[in-house]
């Protein structure tokens, strides 16, 4: 069966059907006890299985996802990859995702289609110029590839837009990172499956976790829909129902659960090579290599649970989409479809121990999980592994809430995606 | 021979004709027609080229089921891409050309792409192109991709009119099931709205010709419609039920003809019913994408609506009951039809861009048209979109209607009735609430999914080009799960959204994994029912409506005074008053500084807090002391967030005992307001506090500098500016007007806020620049302000302040030690964190005086080791009144670092200054009783 | 777009309402000492529960604070109620 | 710094008004409005109308909340805490415009979901991105936003209008 993937290998199998292709990863029973759990066959927990038996050896790992792998927000992102982040801490954090990002394909034998075609932030007044420039200052000195551009630097990059200058978001420039871009989402949740499988560990879809085996205060298994699975270590990457997790396994978390909507057009010849985000708009897009335009905006404004969205947030980002571009108005809407992502007081992630003994959190990307799969996993993997925070995920221990060490990223990331 | 148009039949106007172009030649059709029906009445087969081989492609369907033929589509100058050209009405000039094809469909350069297939299956690029680096591939790659190009024009008027309506019952559909149940319901009393998406009423009456009780389809059709319309029913056509969502709310669009966007129907339905009809599905064999393969029921469409024949010689392939009145009809019309029965052998379609056969195991039929029924299936989508479930039917083979919310209702062909009697009947049962039993169904249909390892290249998804093999290559490599064989291969993810493609492919996999097809299941739903323009969601919404900017009284004023407005928190106000900022803003600050500046305040907050418990509740609300206030008297104040967080500052007065005046920031009413409200509701008792928003009745004018006392004094006020104390009020009048002056200064001057009804504005200010203007005051704008309020040091929440900011950074530290009383923020005003000794504190930056202004937004930072950012510019400007630059910043422990030099960077440059107290000028406040 | 019920206009329009908190949270009294853990839960933890919820709503064109039930996961409104607890002219609802 | 000022269009002119098909849109202009909060005001002023009540000459008031209403033209009153009311005087706050013809509701559908079918005890809704109150006044519609926004609402009543043919 043929393993490796190469343009040598696709042309011979190419000769013969395809029909020597091993599976990208295996099935198999659960077994009754390992010595990790990852809840969660998103891309965070497939990541952090991944890490787990590359990085640090442990590979006797079960990944137990409630239906198929990459069904939840790793499915139904926008797909955008960057680190344009202001505060050191997430600065560090972010742009260690792009470095494994830009390793990704090579690494786990996987094309993801990383593709660095540029992510911008439009300023739209000069007020907003200043806060971009503040912006592009504290990642440059971060170590952060980041530009502002004005006016004719932005329509140099994306002739498209609205340069209008009686538009109601009228273009004074952008920040800019040349490193921002796309991944195409279900590879990479595929790539580390397979990756992950390659090294021996167990995707296991279709299996629930019903209840958490906590013992004289550690965790000890999980009941599931497929029996009762034992480990002594058990990290938990179900992004969106973060709090379900939490009541069964007896903790709380400053998490809300909320819709976040995401769009697809019908697919037209490229006319848009970056992803460009206008903060005035609440509308954020990219043209996917397909064709189709992928946008975004901000989350959906009810508490929800419900993989679906709803009109008022539609017509705020569609409508927000043929401002920034009006030839887009007569395009027509393909799809559209929601998440469910965990929303934190300061829109940081939550990494660390959850104050049930063994049982160790990667919750609260909010908006932007997908750019973070790969350090969510590595981070994850690491505190599973050794039982310490590394450096980068300390800041982001759940003890920030007492401490009042928020990172508020919420002037840094301007809007969802 | 392949299609022709017929001497009779159909709904459409032979009388007239029209011209249009496709891929460069000429051709004409009649009022009714599609484009897709008049080119094949014009004998055209090839109207399209699959999405990755580029395969030639003919029609499959006659309605929204076509994944085919897709056109860009240009009229009179504005052109629309990806039209489904059998969805796409016919106008006289249209000039259409098929995407994804070059030079033309027929002869596409791109077509050779198709001798490489076997390299190209499901997911290759997954395997390949990673060395030496995606970015090398991607640009050709992205090139050959899309569907249709977008010309970069929108076009003129192209706005959605959009609207809200309600009604007891929608019924989304008006084929025969969606008619009898509107016209029961609207009889009944109902309010009904019917919505079909076709011109004509009547659905699928037309692709046979038997009678429907008793009378011709047209004539049943016109007697349902003038009985709904009597009873007060509503009738859209060309009208798609695109989107079911909470609530029973149903999203519509309504088609208003080419390039005129369509209308938004957001109706409330208190119960709705799908009679949406059902599809043909394809059968799966080999080339059954060949040109001339189309589906039975687009056939009798053809027919029935537009009079087109699809061929002369025509096979007909089919598993079910439901053919036979369309053959008899395709006979009846003159083709010549031969029946040929699916399992007598594994079909093969014959020719290339043209049909020229079928091949079933040994039996060779020459013929220029195949025609294809693999059954029906119900158009589920909407009964799907509000959550109904579907129920596996092994007699019907298909997914019908299981449960739903109760206010979600089936019937006809959609909920798996394809008999026309029962249909109706079940519809009009539906529509009124009564039990119903449907009956046995005469529909037969003898299963016919795909079979694997069967050879040739089967096509299951035609325009994203995913086969059978792709099926069974998803199988082998785990991809089983029904969206990671979607997602993998890409099946149903084309602009058709899978219509035609999503059974046959689940019915792929439950064959290849020899599981029954409920358990594979079936893959979401999603809105839109077919793709719609976005303009749909646009709207009036737009341009300087998006957000739309609160306007001052005063406006025609300030542009008469040649102020260049600009945007600040939600309003548009005057900037600058002159062509040129700079020297304007210059003169601004002077004249403010050396005579008065006359500035419009009008749009800061005027928050009344009344009764009883007001002082005990603003003294909650602000983080400063206000239950100690004096009536008359003024005070400045933080209100925080719950997590000690700055969330405005401004003064408050007490205007009485139990009545207090909120000066919140413009931009913060609404805030502020609903945040007032939200304790007082919660906490405290709404009933012995009261809280009016009066911002707007009142027009404020604030006159700053050393010649504003003397001008409040020539206005005729009733008031002595004179005796008015720094942090008072009182009130006088302006004429027959109320008229409030407050002494208040955000610039380090003596100024006065004086404040009428709004419709006095313009009096008022007439007044004082009469008063002002021999004194040297001039109006000035925002800019001005800003620069003479950061000569005093004094801040901009959201420009001085960040989302870490706490009063005590800003030299306010006394409420937080010593205030008693507990107020809102407070304990989150003693964490860690906030007692942390490196906070980033509010301080002054001095460069030399000949120096150039530091840019807003450079970071300071520390030098030794790798740089670290320590805080960051907030604002920053030339001072007039100093003649040197000034600037504040939040810098990490900056009280202590007064007097320090510190770096700074910004876009990679390198500057420094030294660190001083915020406040530069006067800060003894020698000015301020001048 | 979903229809909210407020207690004293009747259903409206989602646009017009606020999410505000879960309910069941009593400010801490201020004026004593109150541990930095208790304080943060007071001010962030949730319950966040997918189902049957009870929530703390603002209708923001008449002001009214009221507790809605409801399900996040089918969105079916269960029913509100304010948080008055004087009702002079008992509303539409 | 960037003069973005033409980008703004002057503010509309109210005195004229907009007619459309079956419509026309007038602005009107009330002695007094005056904004009257109690605990029992709807119980000192029972009359105050709610939606879909209709509202007849020139004295009336309306139900904004369960503690408030809006007097329109009538007695001067002195602002304050007095007898148990908070009052304010808010007559230039308020623009009002008033909507004639058969298509009224019609227009306003566009702007916000409201029917005749669905009472409502306040009159306060949101609607073309503003506050609005809105009732029926003898056979029209009638509509008070705050001042400010009166620019822009008359501008998205316009494009409403003209798109209604």
């Amino acid at each position: 069966m043929n393993k490796t993937y190469s343009a040598l290998n696709l042309f011979r199998e190419g000769l013969r059907g395809q029909r020597g292709w091993a599976p990208a990863w295996r099935s198999p029973k659960p077994k009754p006890a390992y010595d990790v759990i990852v809840i969660g066959g998103g891309g965070h927990g497939l990541a952090t299985a991944y890490y787990l038996a590359k990085v640090h050896g442990v590979r006797n790992v079960a990944v137990l996802e409630k239906g198929w792998i990459g069904g939840g927000n790793s499915g139904r992102n926008t797909t955008v990859v960057r680190s344009d982040y202001y505060y050191p801490e997430s600065a560090a954090l972010y742009d260690m995702s792009v470095r494994l990002y830009e390793g990704l394909s090579r690494e786990l034998n996987y094309n993801i289609m990383l593709s660095q075609r540029g992510m911008m932030i439009l300023a739209h007044s000069e007020a907003e110029m200043e806060i971009a420039a503040r912006q592009v200052n504290a990642m440059q000195i971060n170590g952060i590839d980041s530009q502002l551009l004005d006016t004719e630097g932005v329509r140099k990059l994306a002739p498209i837009l609205n340069f209008d200058r009686g538009a109601r978001y009228p273009i004074h420039g952008a920040m800019y990172q040349g490193r921002g871009g796309t991944a195409r989402h279900d590879a990479v949740v595929w790539g580390f499956a397979r990756g992950a499988d390659r090294l021996g560990v167990d995707i296991i879809q279709n299996c629930e976790v019903t209840d958490v085996i906590v013992e004289g205060g550690r965790v000890t298994g999980v009941a599931t829909t497929r029996g009762e699975i034992r480990a002594d270590r058990i990290g938990a990457a179900v992004a969106g129902h973060s709090s379900v997790l939490a009541h069964m396994a007896g903790y709380r978390l400053p998490i809300h659960s909320y819709a976040l909507q995401a769009f697809v057009s019908e697919p037209l010849k490229p006319v848009l090579d970056t992803v460009v985000l206008s903060p005035g708009h609440g509308t954020y897009v990219s043209q996917s290599d397909k064709g189709g335009l992928v946008f975004g905006g901000g989350l959906d404004r009810i508490p929800s649970y419900g993989q679906r969205g709803n009109l008022p947030v539609q017509e705020t980002v569609i409508g927000g989409l043929s401002e920034m571009v009006p030839m887009f108005s007569k395009v027509k809407l393909l799809r559209h479809w929601a998440g469910i992502v965990d929303v934190t007081p300061d829109s940081s992630p939550i990494i660390g121990p959850s104050g049930v003994e063994g049982l160790y959190l990667n919750c609260g990307w909010g908006t932007g999980g997908f750019k973070a799969i790969p350090v969510g996993g590595y981070m994850l993997a690491h505190i599973l592994a050794t039982g310490r925070h590394h450096d980068l995920s300390r800041p982001f221990d759940l003890s920030r809430f007492t401490r009042g060490r928020l990172i508020d990223e919420g002037a840094a990331s301007g809007i969802a995606h | 021979m392949s299609g022709r148009r017929l001497s009779q039949g159909g709904l459409i106007d032979r009388s007239r004709l029209l011209r249009f172009r496709f891929d460069g030649r000429d051709f004409t059709g009649h009022p009714g027609d599609t484009l897709a029906s008049a080119l094949l009445a014009s004998g055209v087969r090839v109207m399209g080229r699959s999405f990755k081989y580029h395969r030639p492609r003919g029609l499959w369907g006659a309605w929204f089921d076509d994944p085919n033929a897709v056109f860009n589509v240009r009229l009179r100058g504005d052109e629309l891409p990806n039209c489904p050209a059998t969805t796409t009405a016919l106008v006289d000039g249209m000039q259409a050309r098929a995407v994804n094809a070059w030079p033309n469909a027929e002869n596409d350069l791109k077509g050779g792409l198709d001798l490489f297939h076997r390299w190209l299956g499901a997911g290759f690029y997954y395997k390949t192109f990673m060395w030496p680096d995606w970015h090398l591939f991607e640009p050709s790659i992205r090139k050959m991709a899309g569907l249709g190009a977008v010309d970069g024009k929108a076009i003129d008027g192209y706005v959605a009119d959009q609207l809200h309506d309600d009604c007891d019952l929608l019924v989304a559909g008006g084929g025969a099931a969606g008619l009898a149940a509107a016209r029961a319901a609207a009889e009944a009393g109902y309010s009904v709205v019917l919505a079909d998406d076709h011109p004509t009423l009547g659905g699928s009456l037309y692709q046979g010709d038997e009678p429907i009780e008793g009378e011709e389809p047209q004539a049943w059709v016109a007697a349902q419609v003038a009985a709904i319309r009597a009873a007060g029913g509503r009738i859209l056509t060309s009208t798609t039920v695109f989107g079911l969502y909470d609530h029973g709310l149903a999203a519509l669009a309504e088609d208003r003809g080419f390039a005129r966007a369509p209308r938004l129907w957001r109706l409330r339905a208190r119960r709705t019913l799908v009679a949406t009809g059902a599809m043909d599905r394809p059968i799966t064999f080999a080339d059954n994408d060949r040109p001339g393969v189309m589906s039975l029921q687009g056939a009798a469409e053809f027919l029935g609506r537009y009079g087109v024949l699809a061929g002369q010689r025509i096979a007909v392939l089919s598993n079910n009951s439901h053919s036979a009145p369309i053959v008899a009809r395709l006979r009846a019309a003159g083709a010549e039809v031969i029946e040929a029965d699916p399992a007598e052998g594994a079909p093969r379609a014959l020719g290339g861009k043209r049909l020229s056969g079928v091949q079933i195991g040994a039996r060779k039929i020459d013929c220029d048209t195949l025609l294809v029924s693999g059954g029906l299936t119900p158009t589920v989508h909407l009964w799907r979109h509000a959550g109904g479930k579907l129920d596996w039917s092994a007699e019907k083979a298909a997914f019908v209607p299981g449960a739903g919310p109760d206010h979600m209702l089936a019937a006809g062909a959609a909920n798996g009735t394809f008999d026309l009697d029962p249909a109706l009947a079940e519809a009009r049962a539906a529509a009124l609430g009564t039990p119903h039993a449907t009956g046995a169904s005469g529909y037969r249909v003898r299963p016919l999914w795909p079979q694997p390892g069967s050879k040739g290249r089967q096509w299951i998804d035609f325009q994203h080009d995913v086969t059978l093999k792709d099926v069974e290559l998803a199988a082998r490599e785990n991809y089983v799960s029904v969206e990671h064989l979607k997602r993998y291969t890409t099946l149903g993810m084309a602009a058709d959204q899978g219509k035609t493609a999503n059974m046959a492919g689940l019915a792929a996999m439950a064959a290849i994994q020899g599981r029954p097809i409920p358990e594979v299941g079936t893959t979401t739903f999603r809105p839109p029912f077919v793709p719609v323009p976005m303009e749909l969601y646009h709207g009036t919404r737009r341009g300087q409506a998006v957000n739309p900017l609160k306007r001052l009284e005063l406006e025609p004023q300030h542009r008469a005074a040649g102020a260049a407005m600009g945007e600040y928190g939600g309003w548009l106000r005057p900037a600058w008053y002159g062509p040129e900022d700079q020297s304007a803003i210059t003169a601004e600050v002077q004249a403010a500084r050396q005579a008065a500046g006359v500035f419009d305040g009008s749009p800061l907050g005027k928050i009344e807090v009344m009764g009883p418990d007001a002082a005990a509740f603003v003294n909650f609300i602000y983080y400063n002391t206000i239950a100690t206030l004096e009536p008359g008297h003024i005070r400045y104040g933080f209100m925080l967030r719950e997590n000690g967080l700055i969330f405005d500052d401004g003064v408050i007065a007490r205007l009485a005992e139990d009545r207090f005046l909120i000066s919140c920031s413009s931009s913060h009413v609404a805030g502020v307001e609903a945040m007032l409200e939200s304790w007082r509701q919660d906490g405290n008792d709404p009933d012995r506090i009261f809280v009016h928003d009066t911002t707007q009745h009142w027009a404020t004018i604030t006159v700053t500098g050393p010649q504003a006392r003397a001008i409040v004094a020539a206005l005729d006020t009733g008031a002595d500016p004179a005796t008015l104390a720094h942090m008072t009020l009182t009130e006088g009048r302006f004429g027959d007007s109320p008229l409030r002056i407050a002494r208040v200064s955000f610039t380090g001057d003596a100024s006065f806020e004086l404040s009428v009804p709004a419709s006095r504005a313009a009096d008022l200010w007439q007044a004082v620049l009469a008063a002002g203007t021999p004194l040297g005051a001039r109006p000035i704008g925002l800019e001005a302000m800003s620069v003479l309020r950061a000569e005093k040091g004094f801040i901009m929440v959201g420009k001085d302040t960040d989302g870490e900011t706490m009063p005590h950074d800003l030299g306010f530290d006394v409420p937080r030690r010593k205030k008693k009383a507990a107020f809102v923020g407070d304990r989150a005003l003693q964490t860690e964190a906030a007692n942390a000794a490196d906070r980033r504190q509010l301080v002054g930056l001095r460069v030399a005086d000949s120096g150039t202004v530091l840019p807003t937004g450079a970071h300071i930072v520390t030098g030794d080791g790798p740089q670290r950012s320590i805080g960051f510019v907030t604002s920053s400007y030339f001072s007039p009144t100093l003649d040197r630059p000034i600037a504040l910043a939040l810098l990490e422990s900056g009280q202590q670092r007064i007097g320090d030099r510190v770096q700074l960077r910004h876009l990679g440059q390198s500057l420094s200054a030294t660190v001083t107290a915020p406040c530069a000028l006067d800060p003894e406040g020698e000015r301020l009783n001048a | 777009m979903q229809l909210f019920p407020c207690p004293f206009c009747g259903p409206r329009n989602e646009r017009e309402f606020h999410y505000v908190a879960e309910p069941g949270k009593t400010r801490p009294d201020t004026t004593g000492d109150i541990t930095a853990e208790d304080w943060a839960a007071y001010l962030y933890d949730t319950k966040n529960e997918k189902g049957p919820v009870r929530e703390v709503w603002m209708h923001l064109t008449c002001r009214e604070l009221f507790v809605m039930e409801r399900d996040s996961v089918t969105m079916d409104v269960l029913g509100s109620k304010t948080l008055r607890r004087t009702l002079p002219a008992e509303g539409a609802a | 710094m960037r003069d973005d000022s033409q980008s703004w269009a002057p503010p509309p002119d109210h005195s004229q008004p907009l007619h459309g098909a079956g419509v026309t849109v007038t602005r009107i202009l009330p002695v007094r409005q005056t904004l009257i909060s109690a605990p029992d005001i709807l119980t000192r002023q029972p009359a105050a109308l709610g939606w879909p009540d209709v509202a007849t000459g020139d004295r009336y008031s309306l139900c904004l909340r369960r503690d408030r209403v809006l007097e329109i033209n009538g007695p001067e009153r002195a602002a304050g805490w007095h007898d148990g009311q908070a009052i304010s005087d808010i007559t230039d706050g308020l623009i009002v415009f008033e909507i004639a013809g058969a298509a009224a509701l019609a227009l306003i559908q566009r702007g916000t979901e409201i029917s005749e079918r669905q009472p409502s005890r306040s009159v306060q809704r949101l609607g073309f991105g503003t506050e609005l109150m809105l009732y029926r006044w003898e056979d029209r519609l009638r509509l008070h936003a705050p001042r400010a926004d009166g620019p822009a609402l008359w501008h998205r009543l316009k494009a409403h209008l003209d798109l209604m043919g």
